[in-house]
């Protein structure tokens, strides 16, 4: 089971929680989850999020694969100038 | 519309064009007589991208009508370069890294040029100044400006040596 | 998945970390580079644009009879042109949107029209000829007036995300965010000291010298080729091909050079236009931005408004952060960076309890775009004002109160992720011992300084590398090159081979040419572009060894790759002279066909990157003029590439920041209308404003790259806001908690101080 | 639009009376190609008077300086004896935008163009300088104050063209100057302009002044009690102070996109001062 911590934001769509246990292989299965758990975070999986993974930023990445202590931070997709 | 017969020189060449009366000399430089070298970045005078030389003085190319240059020598960046040969200003810029999207090249080198050719042995304060009409975004100046000093130094160097 | 490539710290470079000429220099030092202006076709026609003179308008009727009968005018497009492709994609359709109005124009210089002209005069009077019957709505400009319950609503359909329950009714507020750890309630209890400050910002602008700029060439059976200054060519195809409902393969995009970009170019604006003028005349048209349209219609960043608490312990430890950032976006939703302003404004510290709310909001303003470490130099500049202001409080030299609170490896950031190995604290100690540091200061003068953060991030590229048979070598990549990264990517290339930098020439391919890659934004380019480089050199040298182990007819894993040569290795060491790589390219005709590298992936790891900065002003007491005496850049390059290029993007950064700080702003008048559409009243920093910008690389190496390579484009625009803001307050007396600090303001400032001194002694 | 390139005034000045639409004429067209190309004008005519005779030339006279209408700024800074006599007038006239614009741009058109911010035009009306007008009637000589009378509005009629400008021989012992305020080093619009020219007797004591204002109104402002500050001392700090005074006094200012109202009060006052320093070291006082 990862854990995923969301952003503050993110806590109505999961009614109030701010980090969950996602069971997930790799982030799209977590993404995938995450979605079918809390429908309400959908429009931000769909408009686009990074993750981290054990302290690590991935911009995309749905195959990165998780481990079952892995600390996973849901992060708004990363933008730059 | 009726158009207005020019005859000029650019870098030394002659030159026979057609133009409207409202066009500037930028672009009868670029639309007319492809040289792209001199390039728009504000059409207003306050970038200094368009720089060129009418009869060896700096100005805007953008702030003169095409019709003006009638019987005048423009000097542009094409021109800079003797053949294979850079002009020293070029060599420097390239190797002092003064340039990164090289956009506002064309134009510091001919402010450049026209700087060093009145003042050979510009302080920091003189080039700073003698180029403030040229924008540039990427570099912040620093390379710039040492790119000109360096340049002049080694020009010094040389008129003195071809002196003596 | 992370690449097995951390770096080798013994290894010792031939080539990476000097200081060559850069490829394109030439051609750009004698006027022959071509950039988005330059390009012409075969019966090219002049496309303009009809803009809308207000700020906030309902377009009830479009004619444009008059402006199609006129002799000269091929095409005229409006919004009926761009039927909605988009499928549900909101911000595909808000690009749509921006680039030409729908319902509304939202903004003042928004696009409501387009004509391609066989001439420029005839473009401009055909524009004149277009009818449009406004319906002038009610508009908003500021942040704060655009949050407040009955500012003028833009969007009737738009309800604030992130806050429980959701509203039920519509507001400017897109969404909230959240970030941090902790209790911030908690941790302002154990402080002995607090400081809570407002600040705010304005608007600033990228201002790259070269207007955007498209020659768009489209067939009615809908094959497109575009020419464009861009960030990103790949981009561009992709939301030109989805906006005009094309196939993706149909159309292809040319980059070319691009004259500064500083994340201005990183969506479109002009380039659908082009292309669909050009499919109605089926003939190229050539679109190019006036410097108007550029500061009107392009995507200029946010301006800000933030709340910021820092609490502290009499020993200078911070107990709680606590900040809010609003940033206006323009007129649709998710544009503006208040994620990354709310994500960024705490990185650099060690916190316990630290909270950051973003508020993205809707103005009637352009649609802003990133502009480098988009939303973080305000943020930065909120925050470390109150640092500094709390280390003078606490009797603490701000510097050793930055090094007490200072982030670290093992740190949990203030946006989540525990911090790996960061180079914060080496540029901390860098600038405590630097000279400029503990140089006397004269009369009028102070100084400032601050840290700031950026994330940089990889994403994806896509290289090939072709050998010749002479042994020379082609490298194409898909970045576009704004700052010399040509240069870089050939280095990178050369160091892999073991060659000379002179043997590898880089080349920007078009959208056809190559795979996907990201837009040139995010610091990416050096760091993923150039490890693709250097894969793509690994997988080229595999090639080059099997060829060698054919050759000599010994297992392909019997042979080692050192300095350009193929050599026999293990049991077979010392059987057969080695074979240079020009040996090898010179047999391959004969020994399998052309040798290539190539890798494409997602690239990860790029790792963070902080600076510091230092700040000399002087300030004219009497006239609130301010100059920059001395300018110090202090950054952890992971590993310098190009140090000179690396140099040039501190520098720049630097000054972006300076203008920023100073003199930068978008004026806005009550009728809505931007009134500094231009070079002379939107006042970038000129040579003279300015001193030598010094500048210090440490190379802290990023575990996530061969060579420790780290982004360094944006951080060096983050910490200037807020150093000059230290440097005017040191020098002044006046904390200045409003951006652009232009003279006006400092004298009010000072005689302000004056005035409330006078009253505090009578 | 039609160009054309007299050779006379006279053939100018006639061009420009019978041209029934809108005509402009270009010298250094620094602000006219502005103004063109951003559509704010939109001319029939434009009658370039570079060719005509004198108008590129400066003529030291009896009586002082006679500067034709299309000399650039960069030949104004190039002329060692008008320097010389007036260096606060060539000072503000290099101002004008960059080294680019120095190139072009003339006293003449910063005149007519009428900006209250124009640069040159308070070091000129400092200086008392004379406008000479060649129209259909004639030739007739104008203070420098009189042409602009509003913001873009001169007093030229209909055909009328300014033929040159001409600065007066100077008393012995007089020095002028010019300050600006703009927020950055270069490249800008003053936000404040002041020029300063006085005399000064055997003793330093000031026996003549004039002081004229920039951008604090809707046009140059010449200051006559500014001017009566000075007058009659040696310029102390009391002196000094009611200069300032007067020229804070004598503002009408406007807030707008380069500099708020008090702003420019406060400032005026502040380069008033400083320019009269320099003016008085010229005239070689302390």
């Amino acid at each position: 089971m990862a854990t995923v911590i969301l952003w503050g934001s993110l806590k109505p769509h999961t009614g109030g929680k701010i980090s969950v246990e996602v069971e997930a292989r790799n982030v799209q299965e977590l993404l995938a989850r995450l979605g079918e758990t809390y429908p309400g975070l959908q429009t931000q999986i769909k408009r686009g999020v990074s993750v981290s993974i054990d302290g690590l930023i991935y911009r995309e990445g749905w195959l990165e694969p998780l481990k079952p202590d892995s600390e996973v931070f849901l992060l708004p997709r990363m933008q730059g100038g | 519309m009726s158009g207005i017969t020019v005859n000029a020189k650019i870098n030394g060449d002659p030159v026979e064009f057609i133009c409207e009366a409202d066009e500037t000399l930028l672009d009868v430089l670029r639309n007319r007589l492809g040289l792209t070298g001199a390039k728009e970045g504000c059409s207003t005078g306050d970038c200094g991208a368009c720089s060129v030389t009418v009869d060896g003085r700096l100005t805007c190319s953008c702030l003169v009508l095409g019709a003006e240059i009638e019987g005048h020598n423009i000097g542009t960046i094409e021109g800079m370069a003797h053949g294979e040969e850079l002009h020293p200003l070029q060599k420097k810029f390239i190797e002092h890294a003064a340039l990164q999207c090289g956009v506002c090249t064309p134009g510091f080198l001919i402010a450049a040029k026209s700087l060093l050719d009145k003042n050979p042995d510009p302080t920091e304060t003189e080039i700073r100044f003698g180029l403030a009409g040229n924008l540039c975004r990427c570099t912040g100046y620093d390379k710039i400006v040492r790119a000109v000093q360096d340049t002049a130094k080694e020009m010094r160097k040389t008129n003195s040596r071809k002196g003596a | 998945m992370p690449l097995d490539n951390a770096p080798d710290s013994k290894r010792k470079y031939n080539v990476v970390g000097t200081r060559p000429l850069r490829p394109d220099g030439i051609d750009k030092v004698t006027g022959r580079a071509k950039f988005g202006a330059d390009a012409t076709a075969p019966g090219q026609l002049v496309g303009r644009i009809l803009r809308s003179p207000h700020a906030h308008a309902k377009i009830k009727s479009i004619d444009t009879s008059k402006a199609e009968k006129l002799a000269g005018v091929k095409a005229v497009i409006t919004r009926d042109d761009f039927p909605d492709h988009t499928d549900g994609d909101s911000a595909l359709y808000d690009t749509m949107y921006n680039i030409m109005a729908r319902e509304k124009a939202l903004y003042e210089g928004h696009a409501v029209a387009a004509v391609a002209a066989t001439t420029p005069a005839i473009a401009r009077q055909a524009l004149k000829l277009i009818k449009i019957d406004y319906e002038i709505l009610p508009h908003v400009t500021d942040v704060d007036e655009a949050m407040k319950p009955n500012a003028p609503v833009l969007n009737r359909k738009m309800f604030t995300d992130g806050v429980d329950p959701k509203p039920t009714k519509a507001s400017n507020i897109a969404r909230r965010f959240e970030f941090g750890h902790g209790d911030v309630e908690e941790g302002f209890k154990k402080a002995d000291i607090i400081i809570e400050r407002s600040f705010k910002t304005e608007a600033t602008h990228q201002g790259y010298i070269e207007p955007h700029a498209a020659l768009a060439s489209m067939s009615p059976d809908g094959t497109a080729e575009l020419w464009c200054c861009t960030q990103g060519h790949y981009m561009v195809r992709d939301v030109c091909a989805r906006i005009l409902g094309i196939d993706i393969s149909r159309l292809r995009v040319t980059q070319s050079e691009i004259g500064g970009g500083f994340g201005g170019k990183t969506t479109v604006f002009i380039e659908p236009v082009a292309l669909a003028l050009s499919r109605k005349a089926n003939r190229p048209v050539k679109v190019v931005m006036t410097r108007d349209e550029v500061f009107k219609a392009s995507g200029p960043t946010s301006s800000t408004s933030m709340d910021i608490k820092i609490g502290v312990t009499k020993d200078g430890l911070i107990t709680a952060a606590d900040g809010t950032f609003r940033y206006q976006g323009g007129p649709f939703a998710g544009c503006s960076p208040a994620e990354f302003g709310a994500m960024s404004a705490f990185a650099q510290f060690h916190l316990d309890n630290v909270r950051a709310i973003g508020y993205d909001v809707l103005c009637n303003r352009p649609k802003t775009i990133s502009y480098r470490a988009p939303g973080a130099p305000m943020a930065n500049f909120a925050v470390e004002s109150v640092i500094e202001e709390l280390a003078h409080k606490l009797g603490m030299a701000p510097i050793d109160f930055r090094i007490k609170n200072a982030a670290r490896e093992g740190t949990k950031s203030s946006y989540g992720p525990v911090y790996g190995p960061i180079g914060l604290g080496p540029t901390l100690e860098a600038a405590k011992n630097h000279p400029h540091f503990k140089a006397p200061l004269g009369p009028n003068q102070g100084r400032g300084m601050a840290a700031g953060f950026w994330f940089n991030f990889g994403g994806q590229s896509c290289v090939s590398l072709n050998i010749p048979t002479d042994g020379t070598i082609t490298v194409s990549v898909g970045s576009p090159d704004i700052g010399g990264s040509r240069a870089s990517m050939c280095m990178m290339v050369a160091e892999e081979l073991g060659i000379n930098y002179e043997q590898v020439r880089a080349i920007i391919a078009d959208t056809s040419s190559l795979g996907h890659n990201d837009v040139t934004d995010g610091s990416r380019t050096t760091f993923a572009t150039g490890m693709a480089c250097i894969l793509a050199a690994r997988d080229a040298i595999k090639k080059l060894c099997a060829r060698a182990a054919a050759t000599w007819g010994i297992p392909e894993d019997a042979v080692t790759w050192e300095k350009g040569f193929a050599k026999p290795a293990g049991a077979n060491a010392g059987d057969f002279a080695p074979l240079s790589l020009k040996e090898i390219a010179a047999a391959s005709p004969g020994t399998g066909g052309p040798i290539a590298g190539h890798h494409e992936y997602s690239a990860d790891g790029a790792g963070v990157s902080f600076a510091t900065h230092i700040c000399d002003i002087e300030v004219d007491q009497e006239t609130g003029a301010s100059k920059i005496v001395r300018y110090t850049v202090i950054q952890d390059a992971g590993k310098a590439v190009h140090p000179a290029y690396v140099e040039g993007q501190f520098q720049g950064g630097a000054v972006q920041g300076i203008g920023w700080a100073l003199n930068e702003e978008y004026i806005y008048g009550k009728d809505g209308r931007l009134q500094n559409a231009g070079f002379l009243d939107y006042r970038i920093p000129v040579c003279s404003d300015l001193p030598m910008i010094d500048t210090m690389i440490l190379e802290i190496p990023n575990p996530g790259h061969p060579y420790g390579v780290r982004g360094v484009g944006e951080t060096s625009i983050v910490p200037p806001l807020a150093a000059i803001a230290n440097a005017v307050a040191a020098a002044t007396g006046v904390r200045f908690t409003q951006l652009p600090m232009s003279p006006p303001r400092i004298l009010k400032g000072i005689e302000d101080a004056k005035k409330a001194g006078a009253k505090k002694a009578a | 639009m039609r160009y054309e390139r007299p050779t006379t005034l006279k053939a100018a000045a006639q061009m420009l009376a019978k041209e029934k639409g809108q005509a402009f004429i270009l010298a250094g067209g620094t602000d006219l190609l502005v103004r063109l190309r951003t559509g704010f004008i939109e001319p029939d005519l434009i009658v370039d008077i570079k060719s005509i005779n004198g108008s590129k030339t400066i003529q030291k006279t009896a009586t002082g300086f006679k500067i034709g209408s299309a000399v650039s700024g960069a030949e104004l800074g190039e002329h060692a004896a008008l320097k010389k006599a007036w260096p606060g007038v060539v000072e503000a006239a290099n101002l004008i935008g960059s080294k680019q614009v120095q190139g072009r741009c003339t006293m003449t058109g910063n005149l007519c163009n009428a900006s209250p911010a124009a640069d040159s035009v308070p070091a000129l009306v400092a200086a008392a300088a004379k406008v000479v007008i060649v129209g259909p009637k004639g030739k007739r000589t104008v203070a420098a104050e009189e042409i602009p009378v509003g913001p873009g509005k001169t007093s030229l009629k209909k055909g009328e063209i300014i033929e040159s400008i001409v600065l007066p021989k100077r008393p012995p012992k007089s020095g002028d100057a010019y300050l600006r305020f703009i927020p950055r080093t270069e490249m800008d619009i003053a936000v404040v302009g002041v020029g300063v020219s006085l005399t000064l007797d055997g003793k330093g004591v000031v026996t003549k002044a004039r002081v004229a204002l920039g951008a604090v109104a809707p046009t140059v402002r010449l200051v006559p009690a500014a001017a009566k500050a000075l007058i009659g001392t040696k310029m102390d700090k009391a002196a000094l102070d009611a200069l300032a005074a007067a020229c804070s006094a004598a503002c009408s200012p406007i807030d707008d996109k380069r500099g708020t109202r008090d702003f420019r009060i406060k400032v005026a006052g502040v380069l008033a001062r400083r320019a009269a320093v320099i003016a008085r070291k010229r005239a070689g006082g302390k």
